[in-house]
């Protein structure tokens, strides 16, 4: 019997269209804008100015402080200008602007397709060299990954649990990702072990990828330690804590990290990137990208320089379709709708999934008729029927009291309302109010 | 208003009256039972009735601020128990003692009331760990 | 035996709220909190069996005695009124912050019909002593299950769309209302 | 432009449920009882029926429109579903203006006063039917006899329901074996060939109602089954007490509307509470006042009464009973 | 002009009842029928009138913290006045009433009045107030008495009109609750619009 | 039983004794006897409960204008300058004439003015689509038009114009409450001195973007190009972070401004109809 | 004129004056009314027995006397005369088989057993079922009726009585009320 977490999930139309496309290689495109912020913590700092020339992996904006990251050219060419782009929010952020000129990559980077599996950095060379590639978490949250290795002293970490789950309709870049490089998976994997000093490493897969399972129970085989375990497909699984839960049978405590029951999660992605990064010493300037969606005529999973547009990849794909009325990065449980084609792939950019106008449409609201399927989908077993009618009357010191800011936004509670109650988009407007007056009372 | 952070706490709104050294005096006014309800201006009955808490501690406060003052919900509930619910049951339970002791109904009835002066007194007598158990702060 | 249907009967068949008409106003009007209820319940409930045995006594041993039995009202509202002061004083003596605690917490007691009702009604129904005792300790009671109901009721009405004309004390009354018809499935319970 | 895009924070999908869809699922849950009601009533059931589920849209559209001035939403389903369930509640040969009281009491005072669908703390349907009960008892005790189809309406043979039978029996001294010879056998009360309200008779309809509704996924197991079994547990250990003056379990969950209340009633997701674990209390609740109604009161039938008592501690029990969170540390073990 | 309105705030403006909710328990209890109903508010009328004069008369007299206990006689006087009298002369509706007779010493409208009027007016207002305030009780009481008695008897003042029973709750506690609720309700709409 | 009337005074005397006894020992503390002059002002407030004052109902500030020393920064917006004389009269304290206000909402990007990026889906309110983007169209400073201002106002003065999807103001139901201003997250909204007859004029921008960005965005944002600044005559027009504002109290009303403004950002409501260019003309050749 | 000032002195004299003042007017109300309420709860208990039996003139109430009923509890009758003639007994009879609660009847008799008239005096019954016994259309059905010949039983049971509509079990509880009535008084004997 598959594993999976007790309480709670839903089981959304799993629709991975591109299970079985192997990754492609998108061609590089003629310009790209790389964001100087694609991870959680401080915007890097340009490096560069304009008319410059650049290589590809080379460095051109610097992390500021620890929680940050460093940012590389995924392409070789001029630095046109560093300006602002509008990004997926509509907003004004600011960008390097490269026009490509060929595909000259630093000396540095080993493009040899030979796996290499020892492992020579010792442990903090190894965090240095995820800080100095740039390399952030790639399940989603983007995290600078060196921040996450780097234990505090007095912690300790005993298990390491690699999540190759992607429990999200329609993608499938990790499990690609998984079926194709589980050599340089399972190697990244014994780096993290290495990095945090730990001898076990978990690895959960949803049963919905059989073939991801076999490949990566092969390799893991090989090496001691690492072992593959099959879930059952449910949503949000991918979720850090109920992964842990689901692995372990552990609960993270409220209100603490996974660390704090000496775990750390990763994502498949990131240990990927980390072997390039180490191994190879290729900084995160590409990634797998899903591209999808019911209309695409050409679906597919694509290697993306990061700063190309996603319009390059929706072309690709076969061009966007006449209905399309709603674009997607990410999954259509916790991505982001972008406004423009424009927008560039960052190091987060796991998919982009184009919704036809008639599926992209909410419904009209409704009462809510207190039917519980909202508390009895959340896996944290919280009510939040309750805290979206605190947050839309602006309740907020019960809301507080609810939990409210517990919520990981996993957003089974709107896919499931009958009513087609905003729940989630009321709670989002809940923590970040309930957050701003923590805030400002522990400033007083 | 129920809970605040994780320590379910109780409020009422009051104005400083008075600062003395390391304690706010706060007047907050107390209603009675009727006067929540929609009426109570129209009955001029409705007590209303000024009480005044003593805050420990030093904020930074002045007179004729409006302060809302915070109390365990516990402690809401101790002291309902401390001064109406073991002094029923004391009674109820002397009463009941009384009466199987074959006292007539009248001796019964008044030590039954006369039973309140020694649990009083114990209250009384206990008064320092009681007032440290109620603590209020304040919030402007 | 004969105690137990004296609290059930008081307790559910003939709430003093919902069957007897008795201390509607703080019924409606005492927050919609259920903690304040909660601590409403015991607070009355210790004025009411205090007030009971007293009238009681003050009935069967000075006004019957004295055969002045009519001076039932007047006599009853000023000992309960009287009484209540001096609860409040006791406990302000007794204990400053503990009284500094309540003041926050419940609203005052005063005298109102529940109190004076049932210190009637115990003359009235010819209770001895005990049986006065348990009758207004079990009304105390009910009166408090009826406003812990209507209390947590109205918490989550806070959260719904009422009529604007029916908020506050009308949707109170049509609560207490269908509540009254649902308690009348006690009916004969006790005979 | 060509193409605006929609924007909107995630989930950026929804799952096939709707507030629509339920309530048809529920109606269609509720069609074999009906059926069986026919069966049994003949078109004095669909008389009621239709005149009851008619007005409750009716007073539904009229309130909306008219006094509340607000967006009609009879289209949702829920005001037939109260019109059904309190037909199901009333004698098939109810004159039809008392039928037009209940729904405008039900509709009226117990769902629109309140704010309409989901703010309502009682249950329309039960309110309604009490609100009759207590209001014209003698049309609402006096219940046609299942005769087979018939067409006749109001002039229909009557009797008592076997709970009745009992009450009254018990009343007059008489001995329950006695009394157990007068009231048809447990076949037929599975059946539903018996007197009642003419949506409570038929158990195995209700039964096949309950399974659409679980296998659905409509309803969750919890308050059905909890109301159920801590009936039969609590007449079980009377009756094994003293069978000779309390009826067996089976009996007391075959007849008055048990199951129609515990299937459809204490369901209801407006009022009832929201998470398992308050559901079982609320339905222990039930099932106690239940049996208690029905032994010691002076009415045959609680299961009314039951639910309405419950349905006020429901938000109590949300506001105390509350899952446990994840990651919430039990205390002290 | 001005003593008119003084009487006839009490009707409407201020109704003690429908406006201010004041003494709900008897308002409840009492009116199962029209009958009652009005013979509970000429009760309390009484009581208001006589307390109202007498207080206006001794307001100078009573020091100020013994106000209350003061009024508080004074009220229970004239209410064991109406209670014996009623004992005599009316024992049938004694009867029905019980003990919401004694009671009328604690609704807040007979006490509310003699702190807010009569303790500051002269005597003549003090009556008008009083006046007022009991016929607008009394209106009251007799309205919702009357709505209740038709619709839940068909029958008014003990006169049946309809054959057979009318709809029976609304003579019984539920039905008191659900009457008073849209009687106030409906109040409150017609003054706001 | 001549007994009886002896037997009643002495023990009712007593009693009222012992009442007045204990009377005596709880007279210490006080209880709050209410000034009646707060029934009185209370009588007057226009009972709207609305917060406008700044208390929390109608009742607290009657029981505040009670208690203050004087009646300075008190005001019943609602109620305005008759409401506030009245109440100074019954305390026997001027009030303080405080200028009417009304609300004005800093914004004209209509549907014509300023087209759609994006159709915004989300729940209906304006808080929520604040914090999730730009809203659906390019300017991150103008309406959203989901109305949480509609619905903030207890007076029913705004009713959202679907046409333009702007919400829109009504003068005459206005009481300068402020709800609105609270509940606008783009701080669109700005309670603005009366003029006489209505008469209103604004900038009704709130664009921080520079011209160009703003332009682009909407056709009559304000592009911060100083001309009006340059024609005003009374220095009631300052530039703030691209922004031009116009002070109410120091603006005269005279409107060149408006015409002045290349985007058309100044509106003007509620004025005489201005002469046409060609007659304005005519008129001085003639004179 | 000035206000008292609120000092001990005057607090505690006025006060005790007011009582004073009030206490006599009471006292003498009082006096006044006593006779009229003495009569008028007499006249209570009379009118009801002047409704179910013939004419009388002797004074019912004193001449009252127990009858066992033979199952542990009893009986008030009250025998009536007219010119010192017996000319009927009214019982003050009960029941416990009332559908919700004890049912008190005042059963009159002429003195050969035969049932004059009867009347309800307590009940709990429900309104517009059970209440209905009240009804003259089902208590005439009794009058002059000799219980020897006109067995008290409902029409279910194999009697001659007619239940009212839906509420057998008050009619059989009234049934069973006046026949105990009847029975103990025929066993007790009359006086
Ligand atoms: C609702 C939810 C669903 C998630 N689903 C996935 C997932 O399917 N795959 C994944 O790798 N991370 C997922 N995550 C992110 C993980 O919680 C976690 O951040 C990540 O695995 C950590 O690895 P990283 O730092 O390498 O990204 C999800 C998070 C949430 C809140
Ligand atoms: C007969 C009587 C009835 C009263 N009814 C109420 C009432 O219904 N509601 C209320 O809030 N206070 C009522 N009170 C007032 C309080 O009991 C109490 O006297 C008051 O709160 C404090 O009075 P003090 O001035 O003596 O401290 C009543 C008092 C009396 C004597
Ligand atoms: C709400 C309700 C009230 C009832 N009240 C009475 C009553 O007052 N008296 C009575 O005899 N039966 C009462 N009953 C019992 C039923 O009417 C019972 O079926 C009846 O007594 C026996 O039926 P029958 O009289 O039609 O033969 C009541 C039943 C219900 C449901
Ligand atoms: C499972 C289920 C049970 C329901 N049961 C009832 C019911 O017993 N009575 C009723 O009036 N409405 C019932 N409804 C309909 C609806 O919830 C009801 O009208 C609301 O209470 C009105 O706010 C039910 C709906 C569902 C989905
Ligand atoms: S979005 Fe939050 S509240 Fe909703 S199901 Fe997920 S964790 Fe629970
Ligand atoms: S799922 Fe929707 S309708 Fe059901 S309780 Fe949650 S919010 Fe309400
Ligand atoms: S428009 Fe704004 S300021 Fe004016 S009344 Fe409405 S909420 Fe108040
Ligand atoms: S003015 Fe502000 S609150 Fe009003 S619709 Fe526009 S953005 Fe929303
Ligand atoms: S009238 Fe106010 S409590 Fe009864």
């Amino acid at each position: 019997m598959f594993k999976t977490f007790p309480s709670g999930g839903i089981h959304p139309p799993e629709l991975k269209l591109t299970g079985s496309a192997p990754i492609l290689y998108l061609p590089v495109p003629e310009t790209v804008t790389i964001p100087v912020s694609q991870h959680i913590g401080a915007p890097a700092v340009p490096l560069v100015s304009k008319g410059d020339y650049v290589k590809t992996g080379q460095l051109i904006a610097a992390g500021q402080g620890f929680v940050s990251s460093n940012i590389h050219s995924s392409v070789s060419g001029k630095i046109n200008k560093i300006d602002t782009i509008i990004d997926s929010t509509g907003y004004r952020q600011s960008a390097i602007f490269i026009d490509v000129e060929g595909d000259e990559w630093i000396d540095s980077i080993d493009r040899s397709s030979e796996i290499i599996r020892e492992i020579k950095l010792t442990t903090p060379e190894i965090i240095k060299r995820c800080q100095e590639s740039g390399i952030v978490g790639m399940g989603g949250a983007a995290f600078p990954s060196h921040v996450k290795l780097a234990i505090p002293s007095g912690k300790n970490c005993n298990i390491l649990i690699i999540n190759g789950v992607e429990c999200e309709p329609f993608l499938t870049s990790d499990h690609r990702l998984m079926v194709e490089k589980a050599a340089e998976i399972i190697t990244g994997v014994s780096i993290l072990m290495k990095a945090l000093n730990v001898d076990n490493a978990m690895i959960g897969i949803e049963a919905n990828k059989p073939d991801a399972i076999a490949c990566m129970t092969e390799e893991a085989s090989l090496v001691r330690g690492i072992s593959v375990h099959g879930l059952k497909v449910k949503y949000p699984q991918g979720a850090e804590k109920q992964l842990i839960k689901a692995l372990t049978n552990k609960e993270v405590p409220h209100g603490k990290l996974p660390l704090d029951l000496g775990i750390v999660v990763q994502n498949v992605a990131t240990a990927f990137a980390i072997y390039e990064a180490v191994q190879k010493n290729k900084p995160l300037f590409e990634r797998v990208v899903t591209i999808t969606g019911k209309s695409l005529t050409n679906p597919g999973n694509y290697f993306v320089r990061t700063g190309t547009p996603i319009v390059r990849l929706i072309d690709a794909a076969g061009g966007l379709p006449e209905d399309t009325g709603k674009i997607i990065s990410g999954g259509p449980m916790m991505g982001k709708a972008v406004n423009n084609t424009g927008v560039p792939v960052v190091k987060g950019t796991s998919g982009i999934v184009l919704v036809p106008l008639e599926d992209a449409k909410r419904e009209t609201i409704k009462p809510c008729i207190r039917c519980a399927k909202c508390s009895s989908v959340c896996s944290f077993n919280q009510e939040p029927y309750l805290m979206m009618a605190l947050a839309e009357r602006g309740l907020w010191e019960r809301a507080e009291a609810s939990g409210i800011t517990d919520c990981m936004e996993c957003g089974s509670c709107s896919y499931v309302c009958p009513a087609n109650r905003p729940i989630l988009d009321y709670i989002r407007l809940g923590k970040s109010t309930v957050n701003k007056l923590k805030r400002e009372r522990n400033a007083k | 208003m129920r809970t605040l952070g994780h320590h379910t706490t109780f409020c009422h709104k009051g104005i400083v009256q008075k600062i003395e050294n390391k304690s706010v005096l706060v007047v907050i006014t107390a209603h009675s039972a009727c006067s929540g309800c929609h009426a109570a201006e129209a009955c001029t009955m409705t007590g209303k009735e000024e009480k005044i808490i003593e805050v420990k501690g030093l904020y930074n406060v002045k007179p004729g601020d409006e302060v809302t003052i915070f109390m365990k919900q516990s402690n809401g509930y101790l002291a309902v128990l401390l001064a109406y619910v073991i002094p029923l049951v004391t009674i109820l339970f002397s009463l009941i003692i009384f009466l199987t002791l074959k006292m007539p109904e009248l001796t019964a009835g008044l030590l039954s009331l006369i039973m309140l002066i020694p649990y009083f007194t114990i209250l009384y007598l206990f008064r320092n760990r009681i007032n440290e158990r109620f603590i209020f702060t304040l919030n402007v | 035996m004969e105690y137990i249907l004296i609290i059930i009967s008081a307790v559910f068949i003939n709430n003093v709220v919902l069957a007897q008409f008795l201390g509607i106003c703080p019924f409606l009007g005492v927050s919609n909190k259920v903690e304040t209820a909660l601590g409403m319940t015991g607070a009355v409930t210790f004025v009411i069996v205090l007030a009971t045995m007293v009238t009681y006594l003050v009935q069967t041993y000075v006004l019957d005695k004295l055969g002045i039995a009519f001076m039932q009202t007047i006599t009853f509202i000023l000992v309960i009124a009287a009484l209540v002061q001096m609860v409040e004083i006791i406990l302000k003596k007794v204990s400053k912050s503990l009284y500094q605690a309540l003041g926050i917490f419940l609203p005052l007691i005063t005298t109102n019909c529940a109190v004076l009702g049932v210190a009637i009604l115990v003359i009235k129904k010819d209770y001895n002593l005990i049986q006065g005792v348990v009758f207004g300790a079990s009304t105390a009671i009910g009166f408090g299950l009826a406003l812990v109901i209507l209390a947590g009721i109205r918490e989550q009405l806070e959260l719904a769309d009422i009529p604007k004309g029916m908020k506050g004390v009308p949707i109170s009354l049509i609560i207490a209302g269908i509540l009254a018809m649902a308690f009348m499935g006690f009916t004969g319970i006790v005979k | 432009m060509s193409n605006l895009f929609n924007i909107s924070p995630s989930p950026h999908t929804h799952g096939p449920e709707t507030t629509d869809k339920l309530m048809r699922g529920v109606v269609l849950a509720l069609i074999p009882a009906l059926l069986a009601s026919v069966f049994y009533f003949g078109t004095g059931a669909l008389i009621v029926t239709a005149t009851s589920v008619i007005s409750c849209v009716g007073f539904e559209y009229l309130i909306q429109r008219f006094i509340l001035k607000k967006p009609v939403s009879i289209t949702d389903g829920s005001a037939v579903v109260t019109g059904i369930l309190l037909a199901f509640n009333l004698p098939s040969n109810l004159p039809v203006f008392i039928i037009i009281i209940g729904s405008l009491v039900a509709i009226g005072i117990a769902k629109m006063t309140f704010g309409g669908l989901g703010n309502n703390p009682f249950n329309p349907a039960l309110v309604g039917r009490v609100f009759l009960l207590i209001s014209f008892p003698v049309q609402m005790t006096t219940w046609p006899l299942p005769k087979g189809f018939q067409t006749g309406y109001i002039d229909a043979l009557t009797g008592a329901t076997p709970l009745a039978v009992i009450k009254e029996g018990i009343k007059n001294g008489e001995s329950l074996v006695n009394l157990m010879e007068k009231i048809p056998s447990t076949l037929r009360m599975f059946l539903g060939n018996m007197g009642g309200s003419m949506g409570e008779v038929a158990a195995i309809a209700l039964l096949i109602g309950f399974a659409y509704l679980l296998f659905k996924k409509i309803i969750t197991w919890h308050i059905p089954v909890s109301i159920i079994g801590t009936v039969a547990v609590f007449t079980g250990i009377l009756w094994l007490s003293n069978p000779g003056s309390f009826a067996d379990p089976l009996f007391h969950i075959l007849t008055g509307g048990l199951l129609l209340g515990a299937i459809f009633m204490a369901t209801d997701y407006v009022t009832s509470p929201m998470n398992p674990k308050a559901m079982i209390i609320y339905g222990c609740g039930i099932g106690l006042l239940t049996v208690v109604i029905r032994v010691w009161g002076a009415y045959p039938e609680g299961v009314s009464f039951a639910i309405l008592i419950m349905n006020a501690f429901v938000p109590l029990m949300n506001l105390y009973i509350k899952p446990k969170r994840f990651g919430e540390e039990i205390k002290n073990g | 002009m001005n003593q008119i309105n003084v009487l006839t705030k009490g009707f409407i403006k201020e109704n003690p009842i429908l406006v201010l909710v004041l003494g709900t328990c008897p308002t409840l209890a009492t009116t199962s029928s029209s009958m009652n109903g009005m013979g509970m508010g000429i009760a309390t009328t009484f009581v208001l009138v006589g307390s109202n004069v007498v207080i206006s008369m001794l307001a100078d007299l009573i020091p100020d913290k013994v106000r209350i206990p003061a009024f508080v006689v004074i009220i229970a006087s004239f209410v064991t006045i109406v209670d014996l009298l009623m004992q005599a002369y009316v024992p049938g509706l004694y009867d029905k009433l019980g003990i919401f007779i004694p009671l009328i010493v604690v609704n807040c409208i007979v006490l509310g009045r003699a702190e807010a009027f009569a303790s500051k007016n002269s005597v003549f207002s003090s009556m008008l107030d009083g006046l007022g305030m009991g016929l607008g009780f009394t209106m009251a009481l007799g309205v919702l008495g009357a709505f209740r008695e038709i619709v839940g008897s068909g029958s008014i003042f003990g006169f049946k009109f309809i054959p057979g029973d009318g709809i029976l709750i609304f003579i019984l506690a539920p039905g008191a609750f659900i009457a008073l609720g849209y009687l106030i309700a409906l109040i409150n709409k017609i003054k706001k619009a | 039983m001549s007994l009886t009337i002896p037997l009643t005074i002495l023990s009712l005397s007593l009693l009222a004794f012992v009442s007045a006894v204990i009377l005596y020992f709880v007279a210490q503390k006080f209880k709050v006897i209410e000034d009646p002059r707060i029934d009185e002002i209370q009588a007057i407030l226009p009972a709207a409960n609305c917060g406008g004052c700044g208390f929390a109902g109608c009742r607290n500030f009657a029981e505040a204008l009670v208690g203050a020393d004087t009646l300075e920064n008190l005001n019943c917006p609602v109620g305005g300058i008759a409401v506030m004389t009245a109440a100074g009269n019954i305390l026997g304290k001027t009030a303080p004439v405080f200028d009417p206000l009304i609300a004005v909402i800093k914004c004209n990007g209509t549907a014509e003015f300023r087209s759609r990026t994006s159709n915004y889906d989300g729940a209906p309110d304006c808080r929520i689509a604040h914090n999730l983007y730009i809203g659906d169209t390019d300017c991150s400073y103008g309406c959203l038009g989901n109305g949480d201002c509609v619905r903030a106002c207890t007076f029913n003065a705004i009713n959202m114009d679907y046409e333009t999807m702007l919400p829109v103001i009504m003068d005459n139901k206005c009481v300068a409450c402020g709800l609105c201003v609270k509940a606008c997250p783009r701080n669109l909204i700005e309670l603005r001195k009366r003029a006489k007859k209505e008469k209103k004029l604004y900038v009704a921008c709130s664009s921080c973007g520079k011209g160009g960005t703003a332009r682009k965005a909407c056709k009559v944002a304000c592009i911060a190009c100083s001309k009006c600044l340059q024609i005003c005559e009374s220095g009631a027009i300052t530039i703030n972070n691209y922004l031009a504002y116009i002070d109410a109290k120091k603006c005269t009303l005279c409107r060149k401004c408006v015409t002045e403004c290349p985007t058309g950002s100044i509106l003007e409501f509620n004025f005489p109809p201005r002469k046409l260019k060609s007659e304005l003309e005519t008129a001085s050749i003639s004179g | 004129m000035a206000k008292t000032e609120s000092t001990f002195k005057n607090m505690v004299l006025s006060l005790t004056l007011i009582s004073l003042a009030a206490s006599a007017s009471l006292g003498f109300v009082y006096q006044f009314t006593k006779k009229p309420i003495e009569l008028s709860n007499l006249n209570k208990k009379l009118t009801a027995i002047r409704q179910v039996v013939p004419e009388f003139n002797n004074n019912p109430d004193k001449e009252m006397y127990r009858l066992p009923t033979g199952d542990g509890d009893s009986l008030d009758i009250y025998p009536a005369r007219k010119n010192d003639e017996i000319v009927g007994y009214a019982v003050n009879t009960f029941t416990k088989k009332g559908f919700s609660g004890n049912i008190n009847l005042m059963a009159g008799f002429k003195p050969d057993g035969t049932i004059f008239n009867i009347s309800v005096l307590e009940h709990k019954e429900t309104p517009g079922l059970g209440s209905k016994m009240n009804d003259p259309a089902f208590r005439n059905q009794f009058n002059d009726k000799n219980p020897t010949s006109f067995e008290l039983k409902v029409k279910k049971d194999g009697g001659p009585v007619d239940a009212i509509t839906a509420a057998t079990i008050s009619s059989r509880a009234f049934c069973d009320a006046v026949s105990r009535a009847y029975v103990t008084l025929q066993k007790g004997g009359k006086k």
